[in-house]
C-alpha cells in the first residue's frame, strides 16, 4: 500500500514539474533558448495571485486571471528588452547569461517588495482530496487538478501549433528563422507570442505549484525551475508530450529514491538517472535525434 | 571596436580597484553603508560613538534571518541611544549582507573594518559565522553572534553567542521528550544540507541514547528538495512514530504540518528554536500548528511587557512579526551595551583593548532579555539560560 | 611571415601576463604604503580564485566549445580533497609550504581525474544536453559531499554516508569531514602571492596549450567536428584533454578557496549550480574564447557587488541590472554597430581587420 | 592492383536504399569522376568511403587493406582525405592553422612539450610552419596565411579545404563538388590546380562534380550514379556518350 501511496506522491510532485516544464520546453522549442528566468516568472505569478486573493481578498479566479495577465505582459517585456536585442548575437550563450541576469533581477525585486519572509499560500482550489481504501491512499485535489490542467494544456498547445496559422508560424520559426522570414512570417512577433504563451503557462504553474506546496518566497521558483529544466531535458527538450512525461517521471524517481534508497540522496538519484538516460538516449526520451548532414 | 571595449573594461576595473583602495585612505571616516546608521541621529565622527558592525544574509534564500536581525538590532540601538547610550556614548549600527556565504561574510567583515567597526554583531548563520570568527580572532575584535548556533561559532575566546548551541538544543530536546514521557517512538525529519539542522539532529540522537524513547525513523531532506515531505511523513507513520522531532526552520515546518494534515497523520510535533516564527508566516492556517511543541527562548506573543513592546515596535516599523532571530539580535545589542558599561569601555579604545575589556565585561553581566531572564555568559561564549517549552494552543504559545 | 605569427601570439601573451604582474605589483605597493582597504585586501585571494576559474572554464566553453554547467563541481573536488589532506597532516609537523604545495597537487590531480571520469561518458553528448549532464554531475558531487562523513582514530579512517555517529570513532577519534558542516579548521595557507602565482601558472598552461598543436586540434573540434575527424583528429581524446585540464585548474581554484576560509562546506552558493553559472557569466561576459576577457570580467563582476555595498537593500538589484546592461553592451549586434560607429568617429579611419583574439 | 577497390557497397536509411550494389576501382594516379543527378547518392558514397556512415554491406579496400567500417580518423590515417560539399573549414582559425591541423598527425610532440615549450616544440612548430606555407603557396593562399578562414572569399575557401586535406598526406583525395559556386574563370584556375596537385603530389583523386566542362576536361574515368545505383562506368568519353547517361541527365 505504501508503494501505491509513494507512486501517487511521485505523480503529484511530478505533475507540478511537468506543468513548469511545459512552459520551458515551449519556449525552448521555438526560440531555442534556455530561459533561466522561467522559474522566477512562476514566482511572480504566485505572488500576484497571493496579493490579489490573500491580501486584497478577491476571489481565486480573479487572482489566477491577474497572474496570467501580468505574467504574459512581463514575459513579453522581458523578451523585448533583454532577449530580443541579443537574438542575432554571435553566440547563443549571450542570451542565456542575460536570462540569468533577469532571474536575479526578478528575485531581488520580489525581495524588496515582499520581503524574505515566507508567505503561506492559500490554495486557489476548493477541490477535496480523493481517499481510497478507507483513507489509506490519498490523492489531493491539487494533484488531480494539476494533472488535468497539464493534459488540457498539452492538447490545446498541440492543437494550437498544428491547426492555427500562428502555431504553424511558430513551427516554421523553430525549424528555420531565416526561411520563415522569407516566407513572410513575422519572426519577432512569433517569438514574442511564444514568450507570451510560455509566461502565461508559468503563471498557471506558479499558482498550482503554490497551491500544492503552499509556501511562497522570492526564491520559490528557482529550484522547481531547475528541476523542471531537468524534466524537460529528460523528456526531450522541445517536445511537449516529452515535458509531461519527463516531469512525471522525475517526480516519481525523486519520491522513490527517497522512499527506497535514501532520503539524503534523493537529488543524487534523480540526477544520476538523468545522466544514465541521456547516455543511452542522448536527446531525451522523446527528443528528435537530429543528425548533422554531411 | 574591440579596442574600445578593452579600454573601457580596463578603465572600469582600475576605477573599481581605486575606489576600493580609497576606502582605506579615509580610515575611519567610513564611506560605505551610511544609510543604515541613519537611525542613530547622532554624529558619526570617530571617537564618540561605538561602531557596531552587523553581518548576515539580506539577500538570497536565508534573507529573512538576516533582515530580522538587522531590524531588531536597529530597534535596540535606537532605544539605547534615545535613553542616553552606553556609558554616555551613542551606538551606531552598520549591517552588511553576506548572502549566507562564508566568503561574502568575510568580505562584509572587511568592509565593516574599513567603516571602523569596533564590535561585530554576527554573523547570523553558522557557516558564515565560523568564517568570520577566524578573522575577528586575528584582529582580536569582540564578536557576538545572535544566532550562530554551531559549536565553532564560539570557537575563540573573543566569540560569544546569544542563542543556544546546536548540541545543547538537541540534547535538551531529547531530555525534555524523555523526562516528560511524551512518546515511546520518535521520528526525526531534518535538513541534512544545513549545519544547523544536521548538528541538532546528531546531538539529539546522542541524547536519546540515555532516554527511554526510541528513534524509529530518521529521514532527511536537502535544500534542493524541500517541497515534498510525503515520503518522510509516510515513513514516520509506517514506523508508528507518536512524535516527530523537527530540528528545522519554520518555513519547511509549515509545509510538513500542512502535508501531514492532508495525509491524516497527526503525531505530536516537537520543534526547536528555528520553529519559532511559524505563527508569523503570513496567511498561515495556524490551526495546522495546533498542539505543536517547541523549545524556544522566545515567543512573539508572550505576555510580558518587554516582548509586547518589542513586537509592537517591530511590527509598526517593519510591518512584519519578528521571529526568534530578531529577539536574539535585540538581546545581543543590549548585551553589548551591558558589557560596555560593565567594563567602562570608551569608543576611543583600540579594537583589541575594547575586546579585552568587553570579554571580561560580558562574563560578569546578567541580562534580562527577550530570550530569557538572568542570562549570563561564561568564557566559553555560551549563554546560560533555560529554554522554555511551549505548546501552540488556539493559535498562541502557551508555556508548559 | 613566420616571425610575425610567433611574435603576435607572444606579444599577446606578454600583455596578459603583464596585466596580472602589474596588478600584483601595484597592489603590493599599495598594501606596503597602507593605502588598501581591508575589503580589497580580503578580496585579493578570491579575485585570484575567480580569475583561475574563469580562465579554466574558458578552455571548455570558449576553446573546446562545449557548454559546461558543472565547473563548480570540480572546484568542490579540489577544495575538499586538498582540505582533507591539509587537515590530516596539520599536526604532523610538515612544513606549511610543502603541505600547501602537496595540497595543490592533490586538489588539481583529483579534480583532473574527476574531469576524465566524467568527461568520458559526457562528452559524447552535444549542446544543451551536455550542459544539463554537467550540471547534474556538479549537483551530484555537491550532494554527496554534503552527506560524506570521514573520521580518523587510531584504527585509521572511517567513512560513512549517513551521519558522524555511524563512523564509530573511538574517544580519541576526530571527525574530519562532517557532512553538511564540512571541514573546519583548514589552515589558511592561501595568500595573494600564492594566488597570483597560481593564476600565472594557469595562464601559462592555458595559453601555451591553446597555441600548440593540441590547442589547434581542440579548436578545430569546436569549429567543425566532422571536418576535424576527416583530417584525423582524435576528437574524443582532445575533448577529454581540454575538459580534464579545465577541471584540474578548477581544482586548483578550489584548493585556494579551501585554504582561504577556515570553514568549508558545500552549498549551492559556493559549489552548486549557482557558482557554475557565475563562472559561465565571467566567460561569456569576457567574450567567449578570450582568456584576457574572462580574466577582466571575473575581476569586474567580483568587485561589483562589493562596491555596491553602500546601496544596502538595492545592492543585488542594481547588480542584476548592471549585468544585463553589460551583456547587452557587449553582445547585442546593435550595440556593437553603435560602438563601431563611435570608434570610427574617434579614429576617423577604416575598419579594423578582425584578428584572432587570444 | 587498384588503389581503391569497392565491392558491392550498399546502405539504407530507413526504407530508402541510398546506395546499392556499388562497385568501383580507382587505379593509382588516376583522376576519377563520380557524377550523377542530384540525390543520386554521390555524397553518400563519399561518406561511406570516409567512415562517416557505416556500410550496410560491401567491402572497401585501400591499397589492398580492408578499411570497411573503420572510423573516420582511422580511414584518414590509412590514407583517404576529403573535402566537403558545404565547406567545412575551421572558421575561427587562421588559414595557416587550418593547414597545420591537417599536418597534426605527421608532426608530433606531447602535450607536456607544448605546455612547457620544450625545444622540441619550437623545432616541430617551425617544421610545420614551413610545410604549411609550402602547401599554401601551391594554392596561392600564402599571402593570406594569417587571415581568419571565415574571412576568405568563397573560391579560396574551397582551395583551402583541398590544401588542408593534402596536409594529411593522403594516398587518395576525395573532392566533393570542388567547383560549386565558382565562376568560369575560377573553375578554369581550379582545374589547373587539380592537375598540378596530381602531378606534383603524385595523387590519386576521386571527385564529385556537376560542372561537365570540368569533368570532361580533367577526369580520365567516370562513374555515373542514378538512384543509388551505377548507371555507367568507364572512360570519360565513352560514358558521356552512353545513351542511358544522356537520358538520365536530360530528363525522363
Amino acid at each position: 500500500m505504501s508503494f501505491l501511496q509513494y507512486l501517487i506522491s511521485g505523480i503529484s510532485l511530478g505533475s507540478v514539474y511537468a506543468l513548469i516544464a511545459l512552459g520551458y520546453t515551449m519556449v525552448y522549442g521555438i526560440a531555442k533558448m534556455l530561459n533561466f528566468a522561467h522559474g522566477d516568472v512562476i514566482m511572480v505569478g504566485a505572488f500576484t495571485t497571493y496579493t490579489v486573493c490573500s491580501t486584497m481578498g478577491l476571489p481565486p479566479l480573479l487572482g489566477v486571471l491577474a497572474a496570467v495577465v501580468l505574467c504574459t505582459l512581463l514575459g513579453m517585456l522581458i523578451e523585448k528588452v533583454a532577449y530580443k536585442p541579443l537574438r542575432k548575437a554571435s553566440s547563443p550563450l549571450a542570451v542565456l547569461i542575460t536570462a540569468i541576469g533577469v532571474s536575479y533581477l526578478l528575485q531581488n525585486v520580489a525581495l524588496l517588495i515582499f520581503g524574505g519572509n515566507a508567505k503561506s499560500f492559500t490554495s486557489v482550489l476548493s477541490v477535496g482530496s480523493l481517499k481510497l481504501f478507507d483513507g489509506q491512499l490519498l490523492i489531493t485535489g491539487e494533484t488531480i487538478v494539476t494533472i488535468l490542467v497539464c493534459l488540457v494544456i498539452i492538447v490545446v498547445l498541440m492543437l494550437f501549433i498544428n491547426k492555427t496559422k500562428a502555431g504553424q508560424a511558430m513551427l516554421a520559426v523553430s525549424e528555420d528563422k531565416g526561411a520563415a522570414q522569407l516566407m513572410g512570417i513575422n519572426v519577432n512577433a512569433t517569438i514574442a507570442l511564444t514568450f507570451a504563451i510560455g509566461s502565461a503557462l508559468a503563471a498557471v504553474a506558479g499558482v498550482l505549484l503554490c497551491s500544492a506546496y503552499p509556501t511562497l518566497t522570492p526564491y520559490t521558483g528557482s529550484m522547481p525551475g531547475i528541476k523542471a529544466f531537468v524534466a524537460a531535458v529528460f523528456g526531450g527538450i522541445g517536445s511537449i508530450p516529452g515535458a509531461f512525461i519527463g516531469g512525471i517521471l522525475l517526480g516519481i524517481i525523486e519520491i522513490f529514491g527517497k522512499a527506497y534508497i535514501s532520503s539524503q540522496m534523493a537529488d543524487t538519484i534523480v540526477f544520476a538517472v538523468l545522466i544514465i538516460v541521456l547516455l543511452f538516449k542522448p536527446t531525451g526520451l522523446l527528443g528528435k535525434n537530429i543528425q548533422e548532414k554531411v | 571596436m574591440k579596442k574600445m571595449k578593452k579600454l573601457l573594461s580596463v578603465v572600469v576595473a582600475s576605477a573599481m580597484v581605486l575606489a576600493m583602495a580609497g576606502c582605506g585612505n579615509n580610515g575611519d571616516g567610513g564611506s560605505a553603508g551610511n544609510s543604515s546608521a541613519a537611525g542613530t541621529g547622532g554624529s558619526s565622527a570617530s571617537g564618540d560613538v561605538f561602531k557596531i558592525g552587523g553581518i548576515g544574509p539580506l539577500t538570497g534564500e536565508a534573507a529573512i534571518y538576516g533582515v530580522n536581525v538587522r531590524n531588531a538590532a536597529q530597534i535596540a540601538v535606537d532605544e539605547i541611544n534615545a535613553a542616553g547610550g552606553a556609558n554616555g556614548y551613542m551606538l551606531e549600527l552598520n549591517f552588511q549582507d553576506d548572502e549566507h556565504d562564508a566568503e561574502k561574510a568575510v568580505n562584509a567583515y572587511n568592509s565593516l573594518k574599513d567603516w571602523g567597526a569596533q564590535v561585530i554583531l554576527g554573523a547570523v548563520t553558522s557557516t558564515p559565522c565560523i568564517a568570520v570568527t577566524e578573522e575577528t580572532m586575528k584582529d582580536n575584535m569582540f564578536q557576538l553572534t545572535p544566532s550562530g548556533s554551531a559549536v565553532d561559532c564560539a570557537k575563540y575566546d573573543n566569540n560569544f553567542r546569544v542563542c543556544f548551541s546546536d548540541p545543547d538544543q538537541g540534547a535538551a530536546s531529547a531530555q525534555y521528550i524523555g523526562e516528560h514521557a511524551l512518546a515511546q517512538k520518535v521520528a526525526v525529519i531534518y535538513d541534512s544540507s544545513t549545519v544547523y539542522s544536521s548538528g541538532i539532529y546528531e546531538s539529539f540522537v546522542k541524547g536519546a541514547e540515555s532516554q527511554s524513547f526510541e528513534i524509529v525513523c530518521a529521514e532527511a531532506f536537502t535544500a534542493d528538495s524541500k517541497t515534498d515531505f510525503s515520503v518522510q511523513l509516510q515513513k514516520a507513520k509506517d514506523a508508528g512514530a507518536e512524535l516527530v522531532f523537527l530540528p528545522i526552520y519554520y518555513q519547511e515546518a509549515s509545509l510538513i504540518l500542512q502535508q501531514a494534515a492532508a495525509a491524516d497523520y497527526a503525531p505530536l510535533f516537537f520543534g526547536v528554536d528555528g520553529m519559532d516564527g511559524i505563527l508569523g508566516v503570513a496567511n498561515f492556517d495556524t490551526s495546522l500548528a495546533e498542539g505543536v511543541m517547541l523549545l524556544t527562548p522566545f515567543a512573539a506573543d508572550a505576555q510580558d511587557e518587554m516582548t509586547q513592546k518589542f513586537v509592537s515596535t517591530y511590527v509598526e516599523k517593519f510591518g512584519d512579526t519578528p521571529n526568534q532571530f530578531a529577539a536574539d539580535a535585540y538581546d545581543g545589542v543590549y548585551a553589548i551595551k551591558a558589557a560596555i558599561e560593565q567594563s567602562g569601555a570608551t569608543p576611543g579604545m583600540s579594537v583589541s583593548d575594547l575586546c579585552e575589556a568587553m570579554k571580561t565585561g560580558i562574563t560578569s553581566i546578567t541580562l534580562d532579555g527577550l530570550t530569557g531572564a538572568g542570562i549570563t555568559w561564561d568564557a566559553s561564549g555560551n549563554p546560560g539560560k533555560a529554554p522554555k517549552a511551549v505548546k501552540i494552543e488556539g493559535g498562541v504559545y502557551v508555556a508548559m | 611571415m613566420k616571425k610575425k605569427t610567433m611574435s603576435k601570439n607572444f606579444r599577446s601573451k606578454l600583455i596578459t601576463f603583464g596585466i596580472v604582474i602589474a596588478a600584483y605589483l601595484i597592489m603590493q605597493i599599495l598594501i606596503g604604503t597602507g593605502n588598501v582597504s581591508s575589503l580589497l585586501k580580503g578580496l585579493l585571494v578570491p579575485l585570484c580564485i575567480y580569475a583561475i576559474l574563469a580562465v579554466s572554464l574558458n578552455l571548455t566553453v570558449g576553446i573546446l566549445g562545449e557548454l559546461s554547467l558543472g565547473h563548480a563541481g570540480f572546484m568542490c573536488v579540489g577544495a575538499f580533497t586538498s582540505a582533507f589532506f591539509s587537515c590530516c597532516v596539520k599536526e604532523s609537523g610538515m612544513p606549511p609550504a610543502l603541505r600547501f604545495f602537496l595540497a595543490i597537487l592533490i586538489g588539481a590531480l583529483s579534480a583532473g581525474v574527476f574531469g576524465i571520469l566524467i568527461g568520458i561518458p559526457v562528452l559524447r553528448l552535444k549542446g544543451d544536453y551536455l550542459a544539463i549532464v554537467t550540471l547534474a554531475f556538479g549537483e551530484i558531487i555537491k550532494n554527496l559531499v554534503n552527506i560524506l562523513y570521514v573520521g580518523r582514530d587510531e584504527n585509521g579512517f572511517h567513512v560513512s554516508f549517513t551521519n558522524s555517529l555511524s563512523l564509530n570513532l573511538s574517544d580519541q577519534g576526530q571527525v574530519i569531514i562532517n557532512g553538511a558542516q564540512g571541514i573546519t579548521g583548514t589552515p589558511s595557507d592561501s595568500n595573494f602571492t600564492v594566488g597570483v602565482l597560481l593564476l600565472l601558472v594557469t595562464l601559462f598552461i592555458v595559453l601555451n596549450l591553446i597555441h600548440s598543436r593540441d590547442g589547434r586540434a581542440i579548436m578545430s573540434i569546436r569549429d567543425n567536428t566532422i571536418a576535424a575527424e576527416s583530417v584525423g583528429i582524435n576528437v574524443t581524446k582532445y575533448k577529454i584533454l581540454a575538459f580534464a585540464v579545465s577541471a584540474a585548474l578548477a581544482g586548483v581554484a578550489g584548493v585556494l578557496y579551501a585554504h582561504n576560509l577556515s570553514v568549508l562546506s558545500a552549498t549551492s552558493k559556493n559549489f552548486g549550480y549557482n557558482m557554475s553559472i557565475m563562472i559561465l557569466v565571467f566567460v561569456v561576459l569576457g567574450g567567449i574564447g578570450s582568456t584576457r576577457g574572462a580574466l577582466v570580467a571575473s575581476v569586474l563582476l567580483t568587485l561589483l557587488p562589493e562596491l555596491l555595498r553602500g546601496l544596502n537593500d538595492y545592492r543585488m538589484l542594481i547588480y542584476a541590472v548592471v549585468l544585463i546592461l553589460m551583456m547587452l553592451f557587449n553582445w547585442a549586434p546593435r550595440c556593437i554597430e553603435w560602438r563601431e560607429k563611435i570608434m570610427h568617429r574617434i579614429k576617423g579611419r577604416g575598419k579594423e581587420t578582425k584578428e584572432a583574439d587570444v | 592492383m587498384a588503389l581503391l577497390e569497392v565491392k558491392d557497397l550498399g546502405i539504407s536509411f530507413g526504407g530508402l536504399r541510398a546506395v546499392d550494389d556499388f562497385n568501383l576501382e580507382v587505379e593509382k594516379g588516376c583522376l576519377y569522376g563520380l557524377i550523377g543527378p542530384n540525390g543520386a547518392g554521390k555524397t553518400t558514397v563519399f561518406n561511406l568511403l570516409t567512415g562517416v556512415y557505416k556500410p550496410g554491406e560491401g567491402i572497401i579496400r585501400l591499397d589492398g587493406k580492408d578499411i570497411t567500417g573503420h572510423k573516420t580518423i582511422e580511414i584518414n590515417q590509412a590514407g583517404i582525405a576529403r573535402t566537403f560539399q558545404n565547406i567545412r573549414l575551421f572558421k575561427e582559425l587562421s588559414v595557416i592553422d587550418n593547414v597545420k591541423v591537417g599536418l597534426h598527425n605527421h608532426n608530433g610532440y606531447s602535450t607536456l612539450t607544448g605546455i612547457l615549450r620544450l625545444p622540441k616544440y619550437y623545432r616541430v612548430e617551425r617544421q610545420m610552419e614551413e610545410e604549411a606555407m609550402k602547401l599554401l603557396q601551391v594554392f596561392g593562399l600564402d599571402g593570406e596565411a594569417q587571415t581568419l578562414a571565415s574571412n576568405l572569399p568563397y573560391g579560396k575557401q574551397r582551395k583551402l579545404e583541398i590544401a588542408r586535406a593534402l596536409a594529411t598526406k593522403p594516398k587518395l583525395l576525395l573532392l566533393d563538388e570542388p567547383a560549386a559556386g565558382m565562376n568560369p574563370n575560377e573553375t578554369q584556375e581550379l582545374m589547373d590546380t587539380i592537375r598540378f596537385v596530381r602531378k606534383s603530389f603524385d595523387m590519386t583523386i576521386l571527385l564529385i562534380e556537376h560542372d561537365m566542362k570540368l569533368v570532361s576536361g580533367i577526369c580520365e574515368k567516370l562513374t555515373v550514379l542514378n538512384f543509388g545505383r551505377v548507371l555507367s562506368q568507364g572512360e570519360t568519353g565513352e560514358v558521356l556518350s552512353d545513351p542511358e547517361v544522356i537520358k538520365a541527365y536530360l530528363g525522363e
